[in-house]
């Protein structure tokens, strides 16, 4: 009774934990469900007396595997996030026809088929519990496959550092040179370099904007990581709201910084988390 | 049975069959040395031919050497065969196997007997002449070797013709004659016009040996063989519906050879080769082959009296066509070889009329090669006194600038015409009285040419030797070198005594070709004294004609516009413009729309389907979008339908 | 409890792996619903191993885990060697498998 | 065990390919010589087998068989009579002289000579064996690997189409080559049924097969050799691979490759499939019929020298096909004899065709004229080279058309009275050609058009010599090739025609007339 209350349990989580991964927009979320799944998977290992694999499917899987998973996530995904959008002309229901079409038959043979009501059990194919039996069974009658995936992780490994690997063709630049190029080739206001977050800002936290020496608040001073996060504060609340007066006294001197004014004001109006779908859009 | 029977063949060639009714014996002594006849010219071909410039200088005397010792060779075995007894005068000499096939089997081997020692005679005599009357004309042609080479090469091909024993040889030397032929018209090759004569020559005569091959195919098919014996031999025993046929395809090689009707075309512009080659092949030898042809094949024909008419008919349509062409001709040797179409016409009835005619054919064959030779090479000494010139409306008066031409060529002309005791009388009135004998309508045919030949000829040596004299140049035009009038000396005495001496010289030329063509004496319609007074009357007609229109009155020098009757004469009689409309524009119209076709039609439809294939591929390409995900999506549903095609087979 | 129940669990799973492959452009998550089918197959390798009692279904998961990692360290190379040139993770955009 | 001489004969042309490769590039002059070199001494033991069947004296050539695939029953098992010698004489004879009329051609084309010589020797060598194969599989590994070779020598070396020309002269024989897979199998099988697995020819022509069977498999043959030897409709490849080839190339082909599918109907078909054979005899005549007349009617309409001698060729196929499947003996042998004679006039005809190619750097008929002044060898040849192409006696030529035509009458009436006039035709053609090429005016392009060089005398002249000499004595060949083809036509169960006038009685009565 105890298996049938764990499956029951477990198995909605693992149902939920591979929706969660289909249906996230976010790959750091859609990994972390993935990670659910299979460590329920591991219970149901471990419940069907496979409990070396279940430690594996832990140690491997889940430890290894998804960190590897959420390293690269890190490395090239976090500021991206999935359109719902379909591109590709009747893929979603192509892709709705052949999962269902997969579904109906694996079920179908599942029910089908003529299998015991009650498991045959291990104890007889384990007399020295499961991890010596598979061992035996790995260095004996698999000793040759064994050895041949062990060739092949050992060139799988290879080969992701021979992928990863980049030579480097040009001389990693000086911040001289870095300094002239953005001097000749920029826009001379950014020739100092960009805004710093949090100067002359009410707080000097990374998530707060600087302010320009007009007043403004520069967005460009914020980590474009944590915009696209939407964890930075909005420009908004940190604009100077002009009074009447101000207007008046400097309605002529400040005509074009009125303008700059009027360009971030726009960018401002929007949302500051903004959208998934338009900042990703943009920034793809 | 094959086996047997070629092996039978053999037998009869050995014990001695039946060429033409006298027994063939194997050469011995001087007649197994009959191969060197055609081996002398060869020979000089092949040296001369393959000599190159180094044979420059004495190519000429090598050419001539050559024919000369043919001519000798052919005079001792001609001796040698009157030692022999009047009917066993065929010798056979076996040289080679040719070939042996599925039980057809050939000998290259040479028949000598009283017939082809006629004509071994006239064609390396008239031949040795011309030889010699060419190293004149053609003293100032920078390839003059080149020119004897083939004209040796012409000897060669038409002594194996003539001393063939087997169908298939013979029709090789037909062919070499063909291609010396070919070679020699077309010799002044910068000219377009002799080389388009050239090859409608061979062309034509290639339609000809349609026939020669037909009639060989058809030898094989109803005898096994080719070889004279054995198709002799057996004549007999083959159906009528057969030997007819036999006997009109061969017909119809020798209409292509000898320029009859409906293959008559190439003769006229065959006229563009050297005078002494027109002379030679067009006159004397090559186009009476097909003459040889048919009376050689008498066994043939004898029994094919269906063939016979044909030949008749085709010899009196075209003694007719030429006879009449050759009175509108202002050209001199078209005017000439009008006459000789007309002429071989005359020989080509005769030949056709049977045992009675076969002699005669003969007989006027060989008259022809002397009075003809003679005027072609007569003419060719006006053309070279006259820088080339051929239109006889710029001639006129030559018989004063140049004597010995004229004289030469007036017994030729009188030779012809049928005066006696010139050698055309003889011959031609037997060919008369045989037709005559024949039928009525033969006999006037014969008749009517008779007058026209008149006609024709006293306008021809109206026009170039007498009245007013009509050419522009300043000095007078001269007489042509010794080298060159003594071979019209030696032809305008066999003119002169040709006929007589054939016809009564010994046993005469009817007996001493009777082994061979056999012999037939003919009652006549009407008494003999009649029928030669009427000829000579329409003889006398002709010429009376002749003078009345160009003696009395002024030669014009432009072309008058002429009656509907002239200017068809004037244009072949339309026959080319037959050939042009009936075969040569649907031809050209056929050939296009072939090529069309091959290239829409059948190339069109392979490239069709590739084309096709091409676009459905680029149709399914358009299926490779690139998309992982679409192909993951196929690739979903080919294992689903794996996974349910394993099901299907598995599952109870 | 009846086996089967995991046998369908692992169907179920399977399917959500094969539509998460087929619905999601970004690679990585692509990638990771091939680990779900592979570890779907994986539960049902088990299963069938305690139904049968051979532990060769043991064996072929252990090995399908071991083969999995290869896998997931050359592919997680290439998808960052891709993102390196093209700035994006998104498996649309490599569609260059066509004429 | 005796010299193996049929096995060096191929070995021979095979090391010569390899050394011709192995020749460092850019050494072009040693690897032609080193070439040139292994297609004589491949000539002097072609020379010394033919002695042995032309004149009858005992080289110890014999039948060679050595194990394969025993598995399936193959082996190389190699054989020649009087139709195999005929064409194995023919091409040991021609490889040399396209090697050596390829001398400075292929050096034209900016490439490395050394491969077309290569690939030169290794066609030879695949098509010795297959005139030599007496086992079914072996014949068509190397009828199908022989594609290979010619495919590269078309397709580097020519024209400015050469790749369309090659790839379809690819595309088509590999379709017949595809037929005759499926019917080499489905022979295969019928030797199983039969209880001895085997590819062994004369085991194979001992089956019985029944007649429904025996047409499938004939047509599975013979699409693939009316392809090769290109039979009407199935020709278009030809003419373009021979207006697109060089021409000692296009020389090499239809003069010598292309002979392996009319060998293939005389040789395999005949014997093996002998009910279809007399079935379809008829409608394989009318096509040879149409090959003769269409080929020389578009001859006439083309416009380009090499396009015009390519359809010379069906036209000329058209006879030897129609030879052989009149089934008389004359027919057959002279349809044998044509393939070698036609060989022969055809590497003439486009060797010399490739000289004024070269001279004039146009294909094109109009481009010419007057040539035989300044060139007056060379118009010699040409003529010469015509000449034999419309089969004028004495030349070889003459000979096996005329036996073509009279044994197909013995047979087939109306087909060979209009194959007759396919004589015609080929006056026309040749002559018109050679009209407008070499007399009339001289054209200013052609002025000063350089004669005959020594090479290419010693190129021409064996050719020429070849078809006077076998012209006059045609008698040793045929004798051999009508040895071989008698037990074939009894294979086939034809009766040969009797003469319908028996000879014998008329001889005793001794009048004749």
């Amino acid at each position: 009774m105890g298996e049938a209350a764990l499956f029951w349990i477990m198995a909605p989580i693992a149902v939920l934990g591979a929706l969660g991964l289909v249906l996230s927009r976010k790959a750091v979320h859609g990994a972390l469900s993935l990670a659910v799944t299979m460590i329920s998977l591991a219970l149901f290992y471990i419940a069907q007396e496979a409990a070396f694999l279940g430690v594996v499917q832990i140690v491997v899987y889940t430890g290894a595997i998804m960190m590897l998973f959420l390293f690269v996530i890190m490395l090239v995904g976090v500021d991206s996030s999935d359109s719902r959008v379909e591109t590709i002309r009747n893929q979603r229901a192509a892709a709705t026809l052949a999962v269902l079409g997969v579904i109906v038959l694996l079920t179908a043979v599942t029910v089908r088929a003529t299998l015991p009501e009650e498991p045959a059990g291990l104890t007889q194919a384990t007399p020295d519990g499961n991890v010596a039996a598979i061992a035996d069974l790995i260095f004996g009658t698999y000793v040759w496959a064994f050895e041949v995936v062990a060739a092949l992780l050992i060139t799988a490994a290879v080969g992701a550092m021979t992928l990863t690997h980049r030579e480097r063709i040009f001389n990693r630049p000086t911040q001289k040179e870095l300094s002239i190029k953005r001097f000749s080739e920029g826009a001379p206001g950014d020739a100092a370099g960009l805004p710093v977050p949090g100067v002359y800002a009410r707080h000097n936290a990374v998530d707060t904007p600087a302010l320009l020496p007009d007043g403004t608040p520069s967005e460009a001073s914020i980590n474009r990581v944590l915009v696209a996060r939407g964890a930075a504060r909005s420009t908004e609340e940190f604009r100077h709201r002009p009074t009447p007066a101000d207007i008046e006294a400097g309605a002529t001197e400040t005509r074009s910084s009125v303008e700059g004014e009027g360009r971030l004001a726009s960018d401002a109006d929007e949302p500051a988390a903004g959208d998934d779908d338009t900042t990703g859009g943009e920034r793809a | 049975m094959t086996s047997t029977l070629s092996a039978l063949a053999t037998a009869v060639a050995t014990e001695g069959g039946h060429g033409g009714g006298q027994a063939v014996a194997e050469a011995t002594g001087v007649f197994d040395l009959t191969w060197l006849l055609i081996a002398f010219p060869l020979l000089g071909a092949a040296i001369l031919l393959l000599g190159g410039r180094r044979t420059d200088k004495v190519g000429h005397l090598i050419g001539c050497g050559a024919s000369i010792a043919s001519f000798v060779m052919g005079v001792v075995l001609f001796a040698a065969m009157l030692g022999e007894p009047s009917d066993g005068r065929a010798f056979t000499s076996q040289l080679w196997e040719y070939v042996n096939a599925g039980g057809y089997t050939v000998d290259v081997s040479l028949l000598l007997d009283q017939l082809s020692i006629s004509f071994v005679l006239l064609i390396t005599g008239v031949g040795s002449l011309i030889h010699v009357y060419s190293i004149g004309y053609m003293e100032h042609d920078e390839r003059r070797r080149r020119f004897f080479g083939y004209l040796n090469l012409f000897v060669a091909a038409m002594l194996l013709l003539v001393l063939a024993a087997d169908y298939l040889v013979l029709f090789i030397g037909w062919e070499g004659v063909g291609l010396a032929s070919y070679l020699l018209i077309g010799f002044w090759q910068h000219k377009n016009s002799a080389a388009v004569a050239a090859k409608k020559a061979f062309v034509v005569n290639r339609v000809g040996d349609m026939g020669m091959v037909l009639a060989m195919s058809s030898m094989v098919l109803v005898f096994g063989s080719t070889a004279f014996d054995v198709v002799f031999a057996s004549a007999e025993g083959a159906s009528t519906g057969w030997v007819t046929a036999i006997g009109l395809f061969l017909l119809l090689g020798a209409c292509g050879k000898s320029a009859q009707f409906p293959l008559q075309s190439w003769l006229l512009d065959a006229m563009e080769g050297p005078t002494p080659v027109s002379a030679l092949i067009h006159a004397a030898t090559m186009v009476t082959a097909g003459v040889y042809l048919i009376v050689r094949s008498a066994a043939i024909y004898d029994l094919a009296p269906d063939a016979r008419t044909a030949v008749v008919i085709v010899g009196a349509i075209t003694l007719l066509m030429g006879a009449i062409i050759g009175c509108a001709k202002d050209d001199i040797k078209k005017a000439l070889a009008g006459s000789t179409m007309s002429q071989i016409g005359y020989m080509t009835l005769a030949a056709g009329l049977g045992p009675a005619g076969y002699a005669f054919a003969i007989f006027h064959l060989l008259t022809h090669g002397f009075f003809k030779a003679n005027m072609f090479l007569g003419a060719g000494s006006v053309m070279h006194g006259m820088h080339d010139e051929v239109n006889m409306r710029r001639y006129g008066g030559l018989r004063i600038a140049m004597p010995v031409t004229f004289i030469t060529f007036a017994m030729g002309y009188l030779a012809i015409i049928g005066i006696p005791p010139f050698a055309g009388y003889f011959s031609k009135d037997k060919i008369i009285e045989a037709a005559f004998a024949d039928n009525w309508i033969t006999g006037l045919a014969t008749l009517l040419g008779a007058g026209i030949t008149a006609f024709y000829m006293t306008r021809l040596m109206l026009m170039t030797f007498f009245g007013n004299r009509r050419w522009k140049q300043s000095e007078p035009p001269h007489e042509s070198p010794s080298v060159m009038t003594a071979p019209l000396w030696a032809l305008a005495f066999l003119s002169v005594v040709g006929g007589f001496a054939l016809l009564y010289f010994g046993a005469g030329i009817v007996d001493w070709l009777a082994p061979v063509t056999g012999e037939e004496h003919h009652e006549l319609p009407m008494p003999l004294w009649l029928l030669i007074t009427i000829t000579l009357a329409t003889v006398v007609a002709g010429v009376a004609v002749a003078w009345l229109m160009y003696g009395r009155r002024a030669v014009r020098e432009d072309v008058p516009a002429g009656s509907p009757l002239t200017v068809a004469a004037r244009n072949d009689l339309y026959g080319d413009a037959f050939n042009e409309a009936v075969f040569m524009r649907p031809g050209q119209y056929l050939t296009r729309s072939l090529v069309y076709f091959e290239n829409r039609g059948v190339d069109g439809a392979v490239v069709g389907t590739a084309t096709a294939f091409g676009g459905l591929s680029s149709r399914l390409r358009r299926l490779q979008t690139g998309f992982v995900r679409s192909y993951a999506v196929t690739m979903l549903g080919g294992v689903g339908v794996v996974v349910l095609a394993m099901l299907v087979v598995r599952l109870p | 409890m009846n086996p089967t129940n995991y046998l369908v669990l692992s169907v179920i799973l399977f399917s959500i792996g094969a539509a998460g492959v087929l619905v999601r452009r970004n690679a990585l998550v692509a990638f990771m619903s091939v680990e779900l089918m592979l570890n779907a197959a994986n539960l049902a390798f088990v299963t069938f191993a305690r139904m049968h009692g051979n532990l060769d279904g043991q064996i072929v998961a252990f090995f399908v885990m071991v083969v999995a990692a290869a896998e997931v360290v050359v592919g997680l190379a290439i998808i960052v060697t891709i993102f390196r040139t093209r700035r994006s993770a998104s498996v649309d955009d490599a569609s260059l498998l066509k004429l | 065990m005796t010299f193996p001489w049929l096995t060096t004969l191929i070995a021979l042309p095979a090391l010569g390919a390899v050394l011709t490769a192995l020749v460092p590039s850019g050494r072009g002059t040693l690897a032609k010589q080193v070439a040139t070199g292994a297609a004589l001494v491949t000539l002097v033991i072609g020379a010394l087998i033919s002695i042995q069947f032309l004149f009858d004296v005992d080289m110890g050539v014999e039948a060679e068989t050595y194990e394969w695939i025993p598995e399936f029953g193959a082996s190389w098992a190699l054989d020649v009579n009087g139709i195999s010698l005929a064409l194995v004489a023919l091409t040991v004879l021609a490889t040399p002289i396209v090697a050596l009329a390829m001398w400075h051609e292929a050096e034209d084309e900016k490439r490395d000579p050394k491969a077309f010589f290569a690939l030169l020797l290794a066609v030879e060598a695949l098509t010795l064996t297959a005139f030599l194969a007496q086992d079914v599989l072996l014949f068509y590994v190397v009828f199908e690997a022989m594609l290979i070779p010619l495919y590269f020598m078309i397709g580097m070396y020519g024209g400015p189409q050469r790749r369309y020309a090659a790839v379809k002269f690819l595309l088509y024989n590999l379709v017949g080559g595809l037929a005759m897979l499926a019917a080499v199998i489905g022979l295969y099988v019928q030797s199983i049924d039969a209880g001895d697995p085997s590819f062994f020819l004369p085991d194979l022509v001992a089956l019985d097969i029944d007649t429904t069977t025996q047409w499938w498999l004939f047509l599975g043959f013979m699409l693939a050799f009316a392809i090769k030897a290109p039979l009407w409709p199935f020709h278009t490849w030809l003419p373009d691979a021979a207006a697109e080839a060089t021409p000692a190339n296009a020389a090499f082909l239809s003069g010598v490759a292309d002979k392996v599918g009319t060998y293939g109907m005389i040789a395999l078909v005949l014997p093996l499939f002998p009910d279809a054979s007399r079935d379809a005899a008829p409608v394989i005549v009318v096509l040879a019929v149409v090959s003769i007349i269409y080929g020389a009617l578009l001859a006439i309409g083309q416009t380009d020298m090499k396009r015009l001698i390519g359809y010379t060729s069906i036209s000329h196929f058209g006879f030897i096909v129609l030879g052989i499947f009149a089934l008389t003996g004359q027919a057959a042998t002279g349809a044998t004899f044509y393939m070698v004679n036609h060989g022969l006039s055809t590497i003439a005809l486009f060797v010399v065709v490739g000289f004024l190619v070269s001279r004039r750097g146009s294909r094109q008929v109009d481009d010419f004229g007057g040539v035989q002044k300044p060139a007056p060898k060379l118009a010699g040849v040409f003529l010469f080279a015509g000449l034999s192409g419309l089969a004028l006696p004495p030349l070889s030529t003459f000979l096996s058309e005329f036996l073509v035509i009279s044994g197909t009458f013995l047979r087939y009436r109306p087909a060979a009275i209009v194959a007759t006039l396919g004589i015609v035709l080929s006056a026309l053609y040749i002559l018109w050609l050679y009209q407008r090429t070499m007399t009339g005016p001289v054209r200013p392009a052609v002025e000063g058009m350089p004669d005959l060089r020594t090479r290419e005398v010693a190129v021409v002249a064996p050719l020429i010599a070849l078809l006077v000499v076998v012209g006059f004595f045609p008698k040793p060949l045929t004798d051999a090739i009508d040895e071989a083809v008698g037990p074939t036509l009894v294979e086939v169960g034809v009766e040969e025609p009797e003469p319908l006038a028996p000879v014998a009685e008329h001889v005793e009565e001794g009048t004749g007339r």
